[in-house]
C-alpha cells in the first residue's frame, strides 16, 4: 500500500516537474506571448477534473448496482469528487489568469467557462449532499444518484466549443492538421496530462485510504457500540 | 407502475385542489419574480425586451422550485420517504405520478407569465409551435429532475435549504436551452431553435428515464 | 407451531440495524410465526420502534439474518411492503385528504380491493362526521384513529404496532386489542411493542423483554430499568 | 380549600374556543385551585387538549369567563408564560439541540436559575449518554421524558399536562407520578388529561369526564362513548 | 428584551454551528443564483455590468429568503408558534434575536457575493464606505421583514411557499433603493447615492421599529 503510494507520488512529482519545466521553456507565440506556456498546465488540469468526476460517477453506478455494491464505491466516489472539485477550481483560476491577457478580461459568459463553474457547483452541492448527517447507506445511495446526474455535465462542457461559437479554445486534440498550434506544445500539454492524471491518482487514492481507515476505526468503534449498547441492558436493570 | 402514476398523481392533483398552494401562493410568485427583475435591471425598456425569454424562464424556473418543495412538503413532514416505502407503491410510479402533477401545475403557470411577459415587456408572440413544445420539453425536464432531487432531500431537516442548491445547477442548461429556444422563436428564426429545442428534448429523456430507474434505489428498494 | 420453521413470518438471527453509528439493534434473534401475537417490552430507547422498522425493511440490517414473509431481507424489500402493516409512532397520513380519502388512498396503493375501506371506518367509529373531515384538523386520538383503519383496510398478514394504544381512549383501546385478536385468528402474525403492561400482557401470546438493542427472555427486573437509553 | 375562591389557578366560566368554526369548547367551567390534581377524561376529540391549551393560553377564548393564575386570558396571556408548563402532545423541542442545551435554554427563557437543570436531567436518567445527544436522534419515549425534563426544570405553578404517560416507559411513568404529587405539594396546580384510567384515577383529587367540548361530573358511561368525535 | 434577544439570537447561531446549513447550503446558493442570471441576460457583457448591482441584491434577496425559511424551519416544525409562545421569552425578543442571527449569517454571505461579483462580472468596487452602509441597512431591514413574515407563516403548513410570496413585495422596494444606491456608489456617484441610503435606512428602522411592537400580537394572534 504505502510503497504504491510513494510510488505513485514519485512518479507524479516527477513528470509534474518536467512538465512545468518544459512548460516554461516553451517559446512564446505571437499571439498569446508568454501566456501560451499555460497549455502545459491549464488544459491538463480541467482534464484532471473531468476525470474525477468521470471516476466519481463510475464509482456510484457500482454502487447502485445490487450486485457490485460496496462501501468501497462510495468511499471513492467521495474522495474523487472531492479532488475533482480542487482541479475545477484550479482550472477556473489559471483559465481566468490566462484570460486576463489574452482576452483582456477575467471573464466571459463563454458556454466552456459557464459549464465549468456549473461544474463545480454541480459538485459542491453533491458534497453538501454528502456531509448531510445520516445512515451510511442511505447517503450513499443519495449522493450516488446525485453524482451520476451531476456528471452528465462533463460532456456537455467538453463539447460545447463545439456546439456553441465560443471565445475559448476549441480542440486542439483533433485528427486535423493543426493550425494555431505546433507539436511542440501539444506535447508538453500531454505531457502535463500523464502528469496531473498521477496527481489525482496519487491525491485520491490518498483521500480513499483516510476514508477506509475511518471505517476500520469505524468497524472498530462498531465492536466497542456493540459492546456498550449491550452493556447497557445490564446497567439500566436492577437499579432501585 | 402506471396505474400507481396516476394513483400519486392523482392523489396531489387532489390536495392541490383543495390546498390552492400552486394557484394562490405559486403562480402569484412567480409573476412577482417577472415583477422583481424589472426593479433588478434598469426599467430601460431595452434590455427588458432583448432579456424577456430569459426572465420568463427564470421565473418558471424558481417557480417550479416552490412547486417541487410544495409536492414533498405535503408528503407527511418528517416521515416522508417512511411513508412512500410503507405505501407498497411501485418507486417509479411514483417518481411518474409526483413529476406528472408537477408538469400540470408548471404548464398552466407558463400560461400565466406568458400572457404577462408579453405585457410588461411588450414581447410578441411568434412561432407558437416551436414555443409550445420548448415549454413541455424543459417543463417535463425540470419537473423529472426536480422530483428526483425532491426525494432525495425529502426527509432532511434541511430539505428547504439543501433542495434549491441540487436542483439550481442541474436545471441551468435548461434554463440556457428554453431561453435561447424561445429567443430564436420569437425572433422568427425557427431553423436556430431547434437544435435548443433537441436540445431539451434529450434532457427530459434522460431525467425521466434516470428517474425512472434510479428512484427505487433511492427509496432503497432493490 | 414451530416458530423456526421456513414459513415463520418474522425471521432474525443475529440482527444488526444502525441509526447513524449508533447500533440501534446490536444482535437481536426473533421468530414470530403466522397467527402469534408478540408483545415487545424494553426501557425508552431500547431499540423495540428500531426492530419494528426493521421487519418493515424501512431500516436494513448490517449483518445477520433477516427474513420476513419470505423476503430476505438483504436483498428485496419492496415486495414485502403490500403485506405488512406498521402502525408507527407517526402515522403517514395527509394532512390535506379527508378521513374517507386517506384510507382510500392507502388501500388502492397497496393494491387491495376498497370494498374493505367503508367497515374500516366504521369499525372505528369514523363513520360519522369524521368521515369527510381533513386528517389535519383532527385530535390526535382520532389521527391515530385513523391510521388503525388504514392498517385494518389494508389487511397485512403482518401487523407491526408500536404502542398502539398511545393516544387511544379507553374503547378505542378495546377495539384494537379485538382486531389484533381477529387479524391473528385469521393467521397474521402480529408484533407488537408497548408500554401498557397490564394490557398488553393479556393481549399477547408471548412476551419478549428487549434491553440495549436486544431481545431477551423476559425476567422481572428487566422490566424496570431506571435509565432512559 | 374553596375552589371558586379568586385565588384559584384556574377559573373558566362558559368559556368557548374556536378551532377554525369548529366549537372545540363550547361552555365549560371549571376551577382548579392551587395544590389540587384535577384529571381530564373524555373519549378521542372531546376536546381535552383545546382545554389545556385554552389555560395555557395559547388558544383564546371566544366567550365566557377565563382567569389563570390571576391572568385575565381576554386580557393578556403573556404575562402568564412564564408560570405555567404544558406537557402537550408535541414536545416543543429543537432537534439540533442537545438534550442539556435544550432544556437550558428552555430555562433560561423562562427566566429561571439554571441551577434546576442539572437535577431534572438526573431525575429522568437523561444524565448519562443521552445528555449530549441531540434531541433529533431520541426515541419518541426519550424526547418525551426531556419534555418532561423541561416542565419540571421551569417549575411552573400550573402543570399542564396532556396525556404525560404516553410513549413513557414503565418506570418513567411512575416517575412522572411522583413529580406530579411532588408538585401538587409544593402547591402547584396540575391540570391532567389523560386516556390511562386506573393510573391517572390513583394520582387525581378529582376527575372530570369531558365530552362534546364541555365538562361533566364523572357519569361511568360517560367514559365509555362509542364515536370518535 | 435584549437579554431574550441574545438567547434567541446565540441558540439560532449555535444550531448553524452544527447544521452547517448557512455556509454549507445558502452561500452555494447564493452564488449560483448569480450565475444563472447569466445565463438568462445575454452574455454580452454591456448588459451584465450594468446590471451588475441588481443582480448581486436580487441574489441577496432570494439567499435571504431561504436564510429565513431555514430560521423558522428550525423552529420545532409545525408548533413552532405554539413553542415560541410557551418559551416566554419576550417577543420583542425573540424578533430581535431571530433577525440578529439572520443579519450576521447575511452580512457574511454578501461579503462572499460582492467578491464574486467583481471578479465575474468585472465590476471594481469604488465608494467602499457607502456599499458597507448600504449593505447593513438593506440587510437589516431584510432581515427585520423577513423575521415578521416569517412568524406569520410559521406552523402553517404552507410556509414554504406561502413565505416567497408574503416577502418579496415587500424587501421589493429595498432591493430597488440597494440596487441604485450601490449603482451610485460604483460610478463614484457618492453624492446621488446618499438619498437611496437614507431611504434604507428609514427602512430598516420603520420594520425593526414595526416588528418590535407588531412581534407580541402576530405571534398571540392564534
Ligand atoms: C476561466 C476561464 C477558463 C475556463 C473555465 C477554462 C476551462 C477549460 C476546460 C474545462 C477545458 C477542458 C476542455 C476539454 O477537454 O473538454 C479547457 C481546455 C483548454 N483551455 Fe481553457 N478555460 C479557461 C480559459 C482559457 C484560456 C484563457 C485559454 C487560452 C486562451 C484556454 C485554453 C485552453 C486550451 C488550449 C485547452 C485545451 C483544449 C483541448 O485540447 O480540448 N482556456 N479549458
Ligand atoms: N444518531 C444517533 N446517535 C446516538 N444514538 C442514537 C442515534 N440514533 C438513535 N439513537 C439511539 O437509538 C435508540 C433508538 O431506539 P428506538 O427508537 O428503537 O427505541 P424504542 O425502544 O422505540 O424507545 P421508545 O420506547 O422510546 O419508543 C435510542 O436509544 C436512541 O438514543
Ligand atoms: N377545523 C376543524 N373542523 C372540524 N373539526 C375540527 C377542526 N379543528 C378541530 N376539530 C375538532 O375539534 C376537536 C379537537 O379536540 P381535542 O384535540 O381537544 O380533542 P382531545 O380531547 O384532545 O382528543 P384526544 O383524546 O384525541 O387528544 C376534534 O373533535 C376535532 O375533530
Ligand atoms: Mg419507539
Ligand atoms: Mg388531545
Amino acid at each position: 500500500m504505502n510503497a504504491t503510494s510513494r510510488l505513485l507520488g514519485g512518479a507524479a512529482l516527477i513528470s509534474l516537474v518536467t512538465t512545468v519545466v518544459l512548460g516554461l521553456g516553451l517559446p512564446p507565440t505571437v499571439e498569446q506571448g508568454q501566456y501560451v506556456k499555460f497549455i502545459a498546465i491549464h488544459p491538463p488540469l480541467a482534464w484532471a477534473a473531468y476525470l474525477s468526476f468521470g471516476v466519481t460517477a463510475v464509482a456510484s453506478i457500482l454502487y447502485l448496482v445490487p450486485r457490485t455494491r460496496h462501501r468501497r464505491w462510495d468511499h471513492i466516489a467521495g474522495a474523487s469528487a472531492e479532488v475533482g472539485v480542487v482541479f475545477t477550481a484550479l482550472t477556473l483560476v489559471t483559465g481566468s489568469i490566462w484570460g486576463r491577457p489574452t482576452w483582456g478580461v477575467w471573464w466571459v459568459w463563454d458556454a466552456r467557462l459557464t459549464l465549468t463553474a456549473l461544474m463545480l457547483f454541480l459538485f459542491l452541492g453533491y458534497l453538501a449532499l454528502r456531509r448531510v448527517a445520516g445512515d451510511p447507506d442511505t447517503r450513499a445511495r443519495r449522493s450516488a444518484v446525485a453524482a451520476i446526474l451531476a456528471v452528465l455535465v462533463v460532456p456537455i462542457d467538453h463539447f460545447a466549443v463545439q456546439w456553441w461559437r465560443t471565445l475559448h479554445q476549441g480542440q486542439s486534440l483533433t485528427m486535423t492538421p493543426q493550425k494555431n498550434l505546433d507539436g511542440n506544445y501539444i506535447a508538453v500539454m500531454l505531457l502535463g496530462f500523464l502528469a496531473m492524471t498521477l496527481v489525482y491518482a496519487w491525491l485520491t487514492l490518498q483521500r480513499y485510504w483516510v476514508e477506509e481507515l475511518e471505517d476500520e476505526v469505524g468497524d472498530q468503534g462498531l465492536q466497542n457500540a456493540l459492546a456498550e449498547r449491550r452493556a447497557e441492558a445490564g446497567a439500566g436493570a436492577g437499579v432501585r | 407502475m402506471l396505474r400507481d402514476a396516476a394513483l400519486v398523481a392523482g392523489k396531489d392533483l387532489r390536495i392541490e385542489a383543495r390546498s390552492r398552494v400552486a394557484s394562490n401562493q405559486v403562480a402569484p410568485f412567480a409573476v412577482l419574480v417577472l415583477l422583481l427583475f424589472a426593479f433588478a435591471l434598469d426599467p430601460d425598456r431595452g434590455v427588458l425586451a432583448r432579456t424577456a425569454p430569459g426572465l420568463f424562464w427564470v421565473a418558471v424556473l424558481f417557480s417550479g422550485l416552490l412547486a417541487v418543495q410544495r409536492s414533498f412538503s405535503l408528503e407527511s413532514a418528517d416521515n416522508a420517504r417512511d411513508g412512500l416505502r410503507l405505501s407498497g407503491l411501485d418507486p417509479a410510479g411514483i417518481f411518474l405520478g409526483k413529476a406528472g402533477a408537477i408538469v400540470v401545475q408548471m404548464l398552466a403557470l407558463e400560461v400565466i407569465l406568458a400572457g404577462f411577459v408579453t405585457l410588461m415587456y411588450g414581447r410578441h408572440l411568434h412561432g407558437p409551435a416551436i414555443l409550445i413544445i420548448t415549454c413541455v420539453a424543459a417543463t417535463a425536464g425540470m419537473a423529472a429532475s426536480g422530483t428526483l432531487y425532491g426525494v432525495l432531500a425529502a426527509g432532511l431537516r434541511v430539505r428547504e435549504t439543501l433542495l434549491p442548491l441540487l436542483l439550481l445547477p442541474v436545471v441551468a442548461p435548461v434554463l440556457l436551452a428554453a431561453t435561447r429556444a424561445s429567443e430564436s422563436a420569437l425572433d422568427g428564426a425557427g431553423s436556430e431553435a431547434w437544435p435548443w429545442v433537441r436540445l431539451l428534448g434529450v434532457f427530459a429523456v434522460i431525467y425521466v428515464t434516470f428517474g425512472i430507474l434510479a428512484f427505487g434505489p433511492l427509496l432503497e428498494e432493490a | 407451531m414451530n416458530p423456526n420453521s421456513p414459513d415463520a413470518a418474522v425471521h432474525l438471527r443475529a440482527a444488526v440495524a444502525l441509526l447513524g453509528r449508533f447500533p440501534a439493534l446490536a444482535g437481536v434473534d426473533l421468530d414470530v410465526a403466522p397467527g402469534e401475537i408478540v408483545l415487545l417490552q424494553g426501557a425508552n430507547g431500547a431499540g423495540k420502534t428500531s426492530l419494528l422498522r426493521v421487519c418493515a425493511g424501512l431500516l436494513p440490517v448490517t449483518s445477520g439474518e433477516a427474513v420476513v414473509l419470505g423476503h430476505d431481507l438483504r436483498r428485496n424489500r419492496r415486495g414485502l411492503r403490500r403485506r405488512v402493516g406498521l402502525l408507527g409512532h407517526a402515522t403517514f397520513l395527509y394532512d390535506d385528504l379527508t378521513v374517507e380519502d386517506s384510507v382510500t388512498f392507502a388501500v388502492r396503493a397497496a393494491g387491495r380491493p376498497v370494498s374493505t375501506v367503508a367497515p374500516a371506518l366504521a369499525k372505528l367509529g369514523l363513520d360519522g362526521r369524521l368521515r369527510t373531515v381533513h386528517v389535519g384538523r383532527l385530535s390526535t386520538g382520532q389521527r391515530r384513529r385513523v391510521a388503525v383503519a388504514v392498517v385494518l383496510a389494508r389487511q397485512p398478514d403482518l401487523w407491526l404496532l408500536d404502542e398502539p394504544h398511545a393516544g387511544l381512549d379507553a374503547n378505542a383501546r378495546d377495539l384494537v386489542d379485538d382486531l389484533v385478536r381477529e387479524a391473528a385468528g385469521r393467521g397474521a402474525a402480529v408484533l407488537l411493542a408497548s408500554h401498557e403492561i397490564e394490557r398488553a400482557t393479556g393481549l399477547a401470546d408471548r412476551i419478549l423483554v428487549m434491553a440495549g438493542g436486544q431481545v431477551h427472555a423476559p425476567q422481572p427486573e428487566a422490566r424496570e430499568p431506571v435509565s432512559a437509553s
